[in-house]
């Protein structure tokens, strides 16, 4: 019981530090925010150019972030590799 | 443990249906340059064929296609071709991942070079997305014990 | 020329390592180990390196990471802190891969080695990026990366450590969050990742509520990953029951990452002013260090299991670093600096030592440890160098940070944290005394008998020589520590704190 | 008021589900249902981060009829056709460590059912201290 109000007390606490936050954020899907026109626009327009992938996502996630995506399938497995140390039985004649 | 269950019917259409799996799989992967798609996307459709297979029929029946010991080398395949790429580029000159020093072995320029390097991370991330997932399946699904495994009092995890 | 390339080196070396280690194990087990150390060893070769790099140019040395540019691509930024950490780690996990060999076997099963081991070198991959890495992004996976080897090895610990490691899980999934949620929290105010280029784009933010919000999900979660005081609840149960081995490694190494990353965070990537002007940021983290370093005192006190007794110990070591950064003045930051290094020695040192003890007798119960200074005396004497180290006693490198700690907090006139940090290190000196005496003062009445018959038959049994050779590095560490803290002071922290202190 | 609460709406309900999860996580006493809050969790991080991606006027991050890049010299794009690709990419990432994190915990969660017979929380710590 304690824990549940714990919980609440915290997850109170937790959106209000939110609701504060969202009131400054940038209105949704406002092409003007900066996420808008900081970085991103150079991917957009020269993705053609610079490595001749037309769709970006591929581009940014496999060249311009390249080497977070090498650590994203390290992740996958590093997972798998986690499962299988939990779980796997080894075998009777090895 | 998932036994066996014969129906002729769920038997037939997925075996009908598994090819035809891998296939589209191999085709998000090859198209993920110019449409939605690429390696993660295709690696999980071919382990679903996998899985399909494993719903289908039994777990047995899908290691015969499918070895663990493959499975577990493929699983560091994937991410090695990723790796050595990388390495491959450093070693041709360039920063860690620049693909664009791959144009030295390719036939082409720097920028095809770098549109040739990304196809060739992506298959590797379709290997290892795809034998991992499988792999997980596997494992969650038959709680580690696979056939011929030890059980727990054996491996003394269990007793401590 | 290849000495260009070691900050992607360090990182990339012990992950394709193992893959391979992963790939050929399949058919001889009895690599695993060879590759593991060779592999580490190499990586010691570049940690060093870097640093001598970063000496000689006296600037941080900058990869770009697939050839792009900054903002766009992901860079490795590499300054003194950096380079002091990359090698702190480097030997550190070394020393305990070292170490580790004798220990595994004996408490995994062997058909578990190579999974160990591969997960081993994933997790020193993780530590050495979240070190080397300046973009907020790669931390997050990196971190990720770290997290998940930590389960899965905590995991094969004995009784009860799965339910441990699933709260981790659980706590560590908020923390990785609440980290993603701070990067989004600045992605959509700025529009950019990397860290050098937030720390142009943030002042102009300062008076935005969204930037404090991110800021504060940045300490939450870092802090939960690092284990300050009302966010440690996980660490306790999950460093004890795991492996000998496993918190050994983890215990010295990924808090203290974790307090690498509050440092960056808050010093670099977000201005200095912004958490000591601004807002009182720095008053409500010296609160909690405080209250945390008399909470985690007292449940050290109350414990019989020496391994969860220095687990709550790590909790106030944590509190020291905070303390440090609360003094927000340059002594206080470099005593800080000074005790990220030393502290993942001292851990080394008695996490190794609590894993020998345990692999000789079994037990970790502080009162069963009569006559261990006759089977044991190399061990027991490695153990005393690190207690006295934490508790402040001069040669060892314990004393100097602490010196530079309480001259920090003087310099900020905080008088209850100074009053903190003295009477901690009394408590520890009771902490480590009370160890000592079980171990090394015989019951009265028993010495009696020993007069006529000789002494109980007890034996020197001590541990393998790879795990002794690995302990006796550690505690001479310590001790080089102490005696080179001027130089490591004078050559590298001095430019490790920020400018503008 | 109104505006505010409409021109951010997406803002709001990530916040909303962020707390759902919160809570599940924290407060559920059965293990499992504490892993789904986890999910609901991340699943609210990656629906915040989707939304800053999105432009008025924007459509997806791909440009039509153009394979490799030569004969694209003189392709003109405008950056405000298309909306931002990168936390597609991020989410990505996002997305694979969640379905790792659900593996690693999963695997947990059989394991610890088949030391302690069940999955809730209190009965698990009541086994433990036995």
């Amino acid at each position: 019981m304690i824990k549940k109000i714990v919980s609440i007390v915290i997850a109170i606490f937790a959106t209000s530090a939110l609701l504060i936050g969202v009131k400054d954020f940038p209105n949704w899907a406002d092409p003007n925010q900066p996420a808008s026109l900081h970085v991103s626009p150079r991917y957009i327009e020269e993705t053609v150019a610079e490595t001749g992938v037309p769709n970006m996502v591929t581009s940014v996630l496999a060249d311009y972030r390249g080497y977070d995506t090498m650590f994203e399938t390290s992740v996958i497995f590093t997972a798998g590799v986690a499962v299988m140390m939990l779980l796997r039985r080894p075998y009777k004649n090895d | 443990m998932i036994s066996r269950w014969e129906d002729i019917i769920i038997e037939t259409l997925s075996r009908f249906l598994v090819p035809f799996m891998q296939i589209y799989s191999l085709y998000v992967l090859a198209h993920g340059h110019g449409s939605p798609g690429g390696g993660f996307q295709g690696g999980c459709i071919f382990a679903a064929s996998f899985v399909l297979l494993v719903i289908a029929y039994d777990i047995f029946e899908a290691k015969k296609r499918f070895s663990e010991k493959i499975n577990g080398i493929f699983c560091a395949l994937g991410v090695f071709i990723y790796t050595g790429i990388g390495w491959l580029c450093l070693l041709l000159g360039g920063n860690f991942l620049d693909y664009g020093k791959l144009s030295k072995i390719l036939p082409t320029d720097p920028v095809m070079a770098r549109y040739y390097g990304m196809a060739g991370i992506e298959t590797g991330v379709q290997i290892t997305v795809m034998a991992i997932m499988v792999s997980i399946f596997l494992d969650l699904a038959t709680a580690g014990r696979h056939e011929g495994a030890l059980e727990e009092e054996d491996v003394g995890v269990d007793s401590k | 020329m290849i000495q260009e390339q070691f900050p992607a080196l360090i990182v990339v070396t012990p992950l394709i390592m193992s893959f391979i280690l992963f790939t050929v194990s399949w058919w001889n087990k009895r690599l695993c180990f060879p590759i593991l150390l060779a592999t580490l060893s190499a990586c010691l070769v570049f940690a060093i390196g870097i640093l001598d790099m970063v000496i000689k140019h006296g600037q941080p040395i900058h990869y770009h990471l697939g050839g792009w540019d900054p903002p766009w691509g992901i860079e490795y930024v590499i300054d003194h802190l950096n380079a002091l950490v990359l090698v702190a780690v480097a030997v550190v996990a070394w020393l305990v891969a070292l170490y580790a060999k004798s220990v595994v076997e004996k408490e995994l099963h062997e058909s578990k080695l190579p999974q160990f081991y591969t997960l081993f070198l994933l997790q020193v991959t993780g530590l050495f990026g979240i070190t080397a890495t300046g973009d907020m992004f790669n931390l997050y996976v990196l971190l990720e990366i770290a997290s998940f080897s930590a389960y899965a090895i905590i995991a094969m610990g004995e009784r009860g450590a799965d339910f441990a490691a699933f709260r981790y899980v659980i706590f560590g999934t908020i923390g990785a969050c609440a980290y993603l949620l701070g990067v989004g929290y600045l992605y959509i105010l700025t529009g950019s990742l990397n860290m050098a280029d937030l720390a142009q784009l943030i002042p102009k933010l300062f008076y935005n509520k969204a930037l404090l919000v991110g800021f504060a999900f940045f300490l939450v979660g870092v802090g939960i990953k690092m284990g300050i005081f009302p966010l440690h609840t996980w660490l306790p149960d999950a460093y004890t029951l795991a492996p000998s081995a496993v918190s050994a490694l983890l215990a010295p190494l990924f808090t203290k990452v974790g307090a690498y990353v509050i440092i960056r965070i808050m010093f670099t990537v977000f201005d200095p002013s912004f958490s000591i002007k601004l807002y009182p940021v720095m008053d409500i983290l010296g609160w909690i260090a405080a209250i945390g370093i008399a909470f985690a005192c007292i449940m050290a006190l109350a414990q019989s299991d020496l391994k969860r007794m220095l687990c709550y110990l790590i909790v106030a070591e944590m509190g020291y670093i905070v303390i440090g950064i609360a003094s927000a003045n340059r002594l206080g930051l470099t005593g800080a600096i000074l005790h990220i290094v030393n502290d993942m020695f001292m851990m080394a040192c008695l996490f190794t030592v609590v894993g020998a003890i345990m692999y000789q007798t079994g037990t970790r119960n502080i009162y069963q440890f009569r006559y261990l200074h006759r089977t044991m005396p190399v061990t027991l004497g490695v153990f005393v160098v690190g207690a006295l180290s934490v508790v402040g006693v001069p040669p060892m490198c314990g004393f100097f940070s602490k010196w530079y700690l309480i001259l920090g907090t003087i310099e900020a006139k905080k008088w209850l944290l100074l009053f903190v940090l003295l009477a901690s290190s009394l408590v520890n000196a009771i902490l480590f005394f009370r160890v000592i005496e079980n171990a090394y003062l015989e019951p009265r009445g028993e010495h009696a008998f020993a007069h006529d018959g000789g002494h109980p038959s007890i034996s020197l049994d001590e541990v393998p020589w790879s795990m002794l050779i690995s302990m006796l590095m550690i505690a001479a560490g310590i001790i080089l520590l102490g005696i080179f803290s001027g130089v490591i002071i004078k050559h590298v922290i001095q430019f490790a704190v920020p400018a503008s202190f | 008021m109104w505006e505010l609460i409409l021109s951010k709406y997406n803002y709001w309900i990530y916040a909303l589900l962020l707390i759902i999860g919160f809570y599940a996580m924290m407060a559920k006493n059965n293990l499992l249902k504490k892993l789904i809050g986890m999910n609901i969790f991340q699943w609210a991080l990656i629906f915040y981060f989707i939304s800053i991606a999105a432009k008025k006027g924007g459509t997806v991050p791909i440009i039509p009829g153009v394979h490799g890049h030569h004969g694209a010299e003189h392709l003109v794009v405008h950056a405000a056709d298309y909306i931002n690709p990168l936390p597609h990419v991020l989410m990505l990432t996002a997305i694979v460590v969640g379905v790792a994190t659900t593996g690693i915990a999963l695997a947990l969660l059989i394991n610890i059912y088949r030391r302690y017979g069940t999955l809730e929380e209190d009965e698990v710590i009541e086994e433990l201290k036995r």
